[in-house]
C-alpha cells in the first residue's frame, strides 16, 4: 500500500558506510584497464579500474557519482571481482546482483548502468591484455 | 559514511512535517481523557454541546491567527484536502462562469494533481513558469487572463525553496478581474504573518502540522463575499456549512487551536529565530566549492535553506547526512523521483537540481543541530566527492 | 426535569462516538512525544522510515481486525469519507459499465447523500425499503438487479436501530451478478466479527472512534479482487496507492491500530457484557406503559437498544434525561430534525419515531450508568406525561 | 459555521425544570376556558386553560406535549398572563416571546401554535364570558 523505498539493505548500508574499494588503484600491474559510464543527464557516473596478472583481477576499483545502491553495487562487483579469473563466467550477474543487495525494480536503470561500465572495462582489459602481450612478444 | 549512528536524530525537515509542541499534546490530551469533551459536537446533549463549545474556540484561536471571523473557516483533513476542495469545488461549482483556470509550475503536488484532473474534465488549465527567482510577476499573470478564467491558484511559500509570493499583488489582480484566488498557504500559515482581513484572498488553505500542531487536521479560508461559494467533495450530515461532512475530530481541532495560539503568540521571536539558524547554516557551508543556494534569502521564508553541490549525488548526501534528517526536493514528490520543477525554474541543471537538499528548522531547532548539520554537510560532500569520478578527472 | 445536575455526565451515546481507550491515548503519546515517530512517513530519511514502520504496524493490525491483508487498506479521515470514496470512486471509475446503483432507504446520511449526489450526476438510484424488521431481504434485492447495475451499497448495522443486515446474503446475491458490493460497516467493526476473508464484500467502511479510536481516522477496505478499483476523491502525492493524498497522521493511525488491536482482543467479552447491559436497560424500561422498543433484540446489535414512548416529545425527552447523554435518531441526522425514515420502515408513525431515544453502550459503560438510565427514564417519561395534555384527556 | 442548536438559554432551562404552570386549574373561576391548538402530525400538541374574575386573569394553565422550547413559551405566557386584564393589549407577541426565550427560528411554527392556542382560549373565554353574564342577568 506503501510507495515508499524500503530502508537501505544493511548490505548496502555497510558498503555505502565503508567502500572500500572506492578510489584508485594501489598499486601498477602487469596489465590496467578502466571501464565508464554515464546517464544521459549526468547525473550517474560510474568508472571502473582494474589492473590483471596472470589473467586474474588482482584488484578492482570504483568511482561512483550516484545513488547508495549503486554505490553498494560497485563495491559489491569489485569486492566479488578480485582474485577471480578475467574469463570467468558471469562475474556480473544483475538480477543476482540486485536481489542481493535489495535493489528496487526502479534502479535496475543504475545497475544496467555498471553493466556498462563493467562490459567497458572488460573491453579494455582485452585490448590491454593484447599490447601487454606483444610487448612481451617484443622483448622476446 | 561515518560509522558511528547515535539513536538521537538531528531533525531539519521542518518542513515536511514538525513535532508537536507539548502544549498542544496537552490540549489533546485534555480531549482524550476520560473526562474530556469526546462526545460529537452535533449531539444535542449537554456533552455534545461541550464539545460544540471546546470545537468553537479552537475555530476561533484559528481565526485570529488568520485575522479573520471563525465563521470563515471550514475543518479539513489538512492541507491536501483543502486545497482539493477549494480548487474542484470552486471550478466545479463555477464552470457556468468560465473553464479556463490558471496556476503556477511550482505548486505543490496537491496543486498540480488537482488541476490535472480538472483538465481531464475538460478544463483548460494555463500553468504558468516562475522568474528566474522563483516569483510570480503580475504582468505574467495578467497577461494569462482570459474571458473566461474564473479561478487562479498560487501558494504563498514554496515548499522546497521557501520562495515567498506576493499574494496581496497577485490577489489584487485577480480581484481586478473578477477572478477567484486561491492560495496553498500550508507553509506560511502560522509561520509568517497572514492578515485575510486586509489581503484580497477569496480561499486560502492551511494545516496544523506545519507549525507544531498535530497532522491530519486542517482548514479551508472561504471569504465572506459572495461568489465564494464552492461544491463539496463529500456528503453526508451537515457539518461544517455542508462543505465538510464528517464528525469532528475535537482533539485534532483542539491541538490544531492550540498550535494556533502559540504560532501567533510565538510569531515574531520565531521568525527572528529562524533567520538566524539559517544564517548559521549557510554561513557554515557556503565556503564549500560548489555549493549553491536555491532561492535568494531576502526572498524567502528563512525557515528553509535547499542547497545544491555541484558532483555529488542528492541521495547518497541524505544517507551520509544521517543521523541529520533533510529532505531532497519535496517531501510529496520524494515518492515520484522526478526532478524537482522548481529547481530547474530557478535556472539549476538537472545535476544541480539533483544534489539539491532542504533543510527546514522549526521551534524546537537549536544552534547545536545547526552546528551538527554544518559539520555532517561539510564531511559528507568531501567524503562523496573523494569517492566520486569527478576528483579522478581532475586528477587525472 | 430535576433541579439536581450532578458535573458527571452518563455517557450512553457510544454509537455517535465513543471515549478513546486509555491504551490508545498511550500509543497516540507515544508518537506525539518529543521522540515519537512523528516524521513523514513519506521522507527517506531516518526518522521517515521509522514513522513509515510505524504506520505499517497500525496497518496490520487493522486488517488482523478484519482479517484481511495490510494491503487491502486505505486510510482516510473517517467512515464518511470512506463511504464517499466507495461509492463516487466506484460509480464514477466504473460508469461505463453502468449507470444504476441500488442502496436502502435506511442508510447512514454520508451513504444517502453520496447517491442523491450521483443522481444529480446523471446515475439512477434504486433505494430498497426494508422489511418490518428493518432487512433488506436477498429477494427484493435481486429484484432490483438490472442489466446495467453497477453497485450495490448496504450498511452492515444500522446507526439508530442497532439493526444487522446479512451481508453475506447480500454480497453473495451481488457476486452472482458481477455487482460491486459495498458495506458502510462504521457501526459494526471494531464490534463484531467481521471476516473478510469469506465475507463476499468489495468496499468496506469503517471509522475508529466508533470502537474507542481517536475521531477522524479511518479506513476503507478493498478487495484485492480485479473490478475493484476506484477513482480517488482527491489528488496529489502518492500515499496511499494514489487513492488517497496527504501527509499521514501517524498518532492518529496508530490509535487506530491500537483500538483496533483491542477490539479483536475483547470482542467477545465485550460482545457479552453489551447484551447484558442492553438487556438490563430494556428490562428496567420495559414496563413502562406504552414503551416500546425499535429493533428485535434478536436482530439487532446490542451496542444499542433504541426504545419509543407514546405521548412523550423526544427533545424535551432527552434534555429531562440529563445529566444521561442519549441520542434522539442519529447524531448525524439530528442536525436536520427529520423525522426518522428507519424507524417509519419499522412501522413506527410520526409521533413514535419522533419520541425515540437511542441508548448506545461502550466498554466503559457500567450496570451503574445504566440503573441511573432505568431512574432518570422512568422519572422523565412520568413527569413529562403528568404535564402534557393526554393524562387531562385521559382523566377528562 | 456550526448547525448545530446553541444550549437552551438558562429561561428555558429554568421554565423546562420548573413549569409551575404546567397542569390543571387549582380553583374554580366565574369564568374558565380552554384552547387547544394540534401540530398536523400530531407531534405538538398545546392545551391552556384560564380561570377570569372581574375581566382579569386569575389563573392560567397549560399541558403541552412538546420541545422545552415550547414548554417554555407556555409557562412564560402563564406567568405572564396572570394578573393581566383579559382584554390588556399585546399579551401574546410572538417575535418578543422568541427573543427572550432564544427560541431559534427553525421553530416559530411551533410558537405559532402556541398562538393559535392563546387565541382559541381568548375567543372561548368570550363566549363564557358572555354566557356567565347572561347567567348573572338572569339571576338578577
Ligand atoms: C505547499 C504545500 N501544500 C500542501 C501540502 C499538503 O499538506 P497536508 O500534508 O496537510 O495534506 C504541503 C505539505 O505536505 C505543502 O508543503
Ligand atoms: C453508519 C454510519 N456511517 C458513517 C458514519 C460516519 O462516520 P465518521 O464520523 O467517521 O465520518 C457514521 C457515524 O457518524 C455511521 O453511524
Amino acid at each position: 500500500m506503501s510507495t515508499v523505498p524500503d530502508a537501505y539493505s544493511p548490505r548496502v548500508l555497510g558498503h555505502f558506510a565503508q567502500p572500500v574499494h572506492a578510489g584508485d588503484l594501489q598499486a601498477r600491474y602487469p596489465v590496467e584497464a578502466r571501464g565508464e559510464a554515464t546517464e544521459a543527464g549526468g547525473g550517474c557516473q560510474i568508472l571502473l579500474t582494474a589492473g590483471t596478472e596472470g589473467n586474474a583481477f588482482r584488484e578492482v576499483r570504483h568511482r561512483v557519482l550516484g545513488c547508495p545502491h549503486l554505490i553498494a553495487a560497485a563495491e559489491e562487483l569489485c569486492c566479488r571481482a578480485e582474485g577471480q579469473p578475467v574469463d570467468a563466467p558471469a562475474l556480473f550477474d544483475r538480477s543476482e546482483l540486485m536481489a542481493v543487495l535489495d535493489v528496487p525494480v526502479e534502479k535496475s536503470g543504475r545497475i544496467l548502468l555498471l553493466e556498462d561500465a563493467w562490459q567497458a572495462l572488460c573491453r579494455a582489459l582485452k585490448r590491454s591484455a593484447g599490447r601487454a602481450t606483444e610487448a612481451t612478444d617484443d622483448q622476446r | 559514511m561515518s560509522s558511528e549512528r547515535p539513536a538521537e536524530v538531528i531533525y531539519l525537515d521542518h518542513a515536511a512535517t514538525t513535532p508537536v509542541d507539548p502544549e498542544v499534546v496537552r490540549a489533546m490530551q485534555q480531549v482524550l481523557s476520560p473526562a474530556g469533551t469526546f462526545a460529537n459536537p452535533a449531539s444535542t446533549h449537554s456533552a455534545g454541546r461541550r464539545s460544540h463549545a471546546r470545537v468553537e474556540r479552537a475555530r476561533r484561536q484559528v481565526a485570529e491567527l488568520l485575522h479573520t471571523e471563525p465563521d470563515c473557516l471550514v475543518f479539513t483533513s489538512g492541507a491536501t484536502e483543502s486545497n482539493n476542495l477549494a480548487i474542484l469545488g470552486a471550478a466545479r461549482n463555477r464552470a457556468h462562469r468560465g473553464r479556463h483556470l490558471i496556476t503556477m509550475r511550482t505548486e505543490h503536488k496537491a496543486v498540480l494533481d488537482t488541476f490535472a484532473a480538472l483538465e481531464r474534465d475538460g478544463f483548460t488549465v494555463t500553468r504558468l513558469s516562475p522568474d528566474e527567482n522563483g516569483l510570480l510577476a503580475t504582468a505574467t499573470l495578467e497577461a494569462a487572463f482570459r474571458d473566461d478564467t474564473q479561478l487562479v491558484s498560487v501558494m504563498h511559500v514554496n515548499n522546497e525553496t521557501g520562495v515567498i509570493q506576493d499574494i496581496a499583488a497577485i490577489g489584487a489582480a485577480c480581484q481586478r478581474h473578477n477572478i477567484l484566488f486561491h492560495c496553498d498557504a500550508a507553509q506560511s500559515a502560522g509561520k509568517l504573518p497572514l492578515d485575510l482581513a486586509r489581503l484580497p484572498i477569496d480561499l486560502l488553505s492551511l494545516t496544523a502540522h506545519k507549525f507544531h500542531g498535530p497532522q491530519g487536521t486542517g482548514a479551508l479560508y472561504l471569504a465572506d463575499r459572495t461568489g465564494c461559494n464552492i461544491a463539496p467533495l463529500m456528503h453526508g450530515g451537515g457539518q461544517e456549512r455542508r462543505l465538510r461532512p464528517g464528525t469532528l475530530p475535537i482533539h485534532q481541532i483542539a491541538g490544531f487551536g492550540a498550535a494556533a495560539e502559540l504560532a501567533l503568540a510565538h510569531q515574531t521571536e520565531d521568525l527572528a529565530r529562524l533567520r538566524m539558524l539559517n544564517d548559521r547554516l549557510w554561513q557554515g557551508i557556503c565556503s564549500l566549492p560548489g555549493v549553491l543556494r536555491n532561492g535568494a534569502a531576502e526572498l524567502a521564508f528563512p525557515g528553509i535553506l535547499n542547497v545544491s553541490a555541484a558532483d555529488v549525488d542528492g541521495e547518497s548526501l541524505l544517507l551520509a547526512l544521517e543521523p541529520v534528517c533533510a529532505a531532497s526536493g519535496s517531501a510529496c514528490n520524494s515518492l515520484s523521483g522526478e526532478p524537482s520543477y522548481v529547481l530547474r525554474a530557478l535556472g539549476r541543471d538537472d545535476r544541480l537540481a539533483q544534489s539539491a537538499v532542504r533543510f527546514s528548522f522549526g521551534r524546537t531547532t537549536t544552534i547545536q543541530d545547526i552546528d551538527r548539520a554544518i559539520d555532517k554537510y561539510r564531511f559528507s560532500i568531501n567524503k562523496l566527492r573523494s569517492i566520486g569520478p569527478a576528483v579522478e578527472r581532475l586528477a587525472g
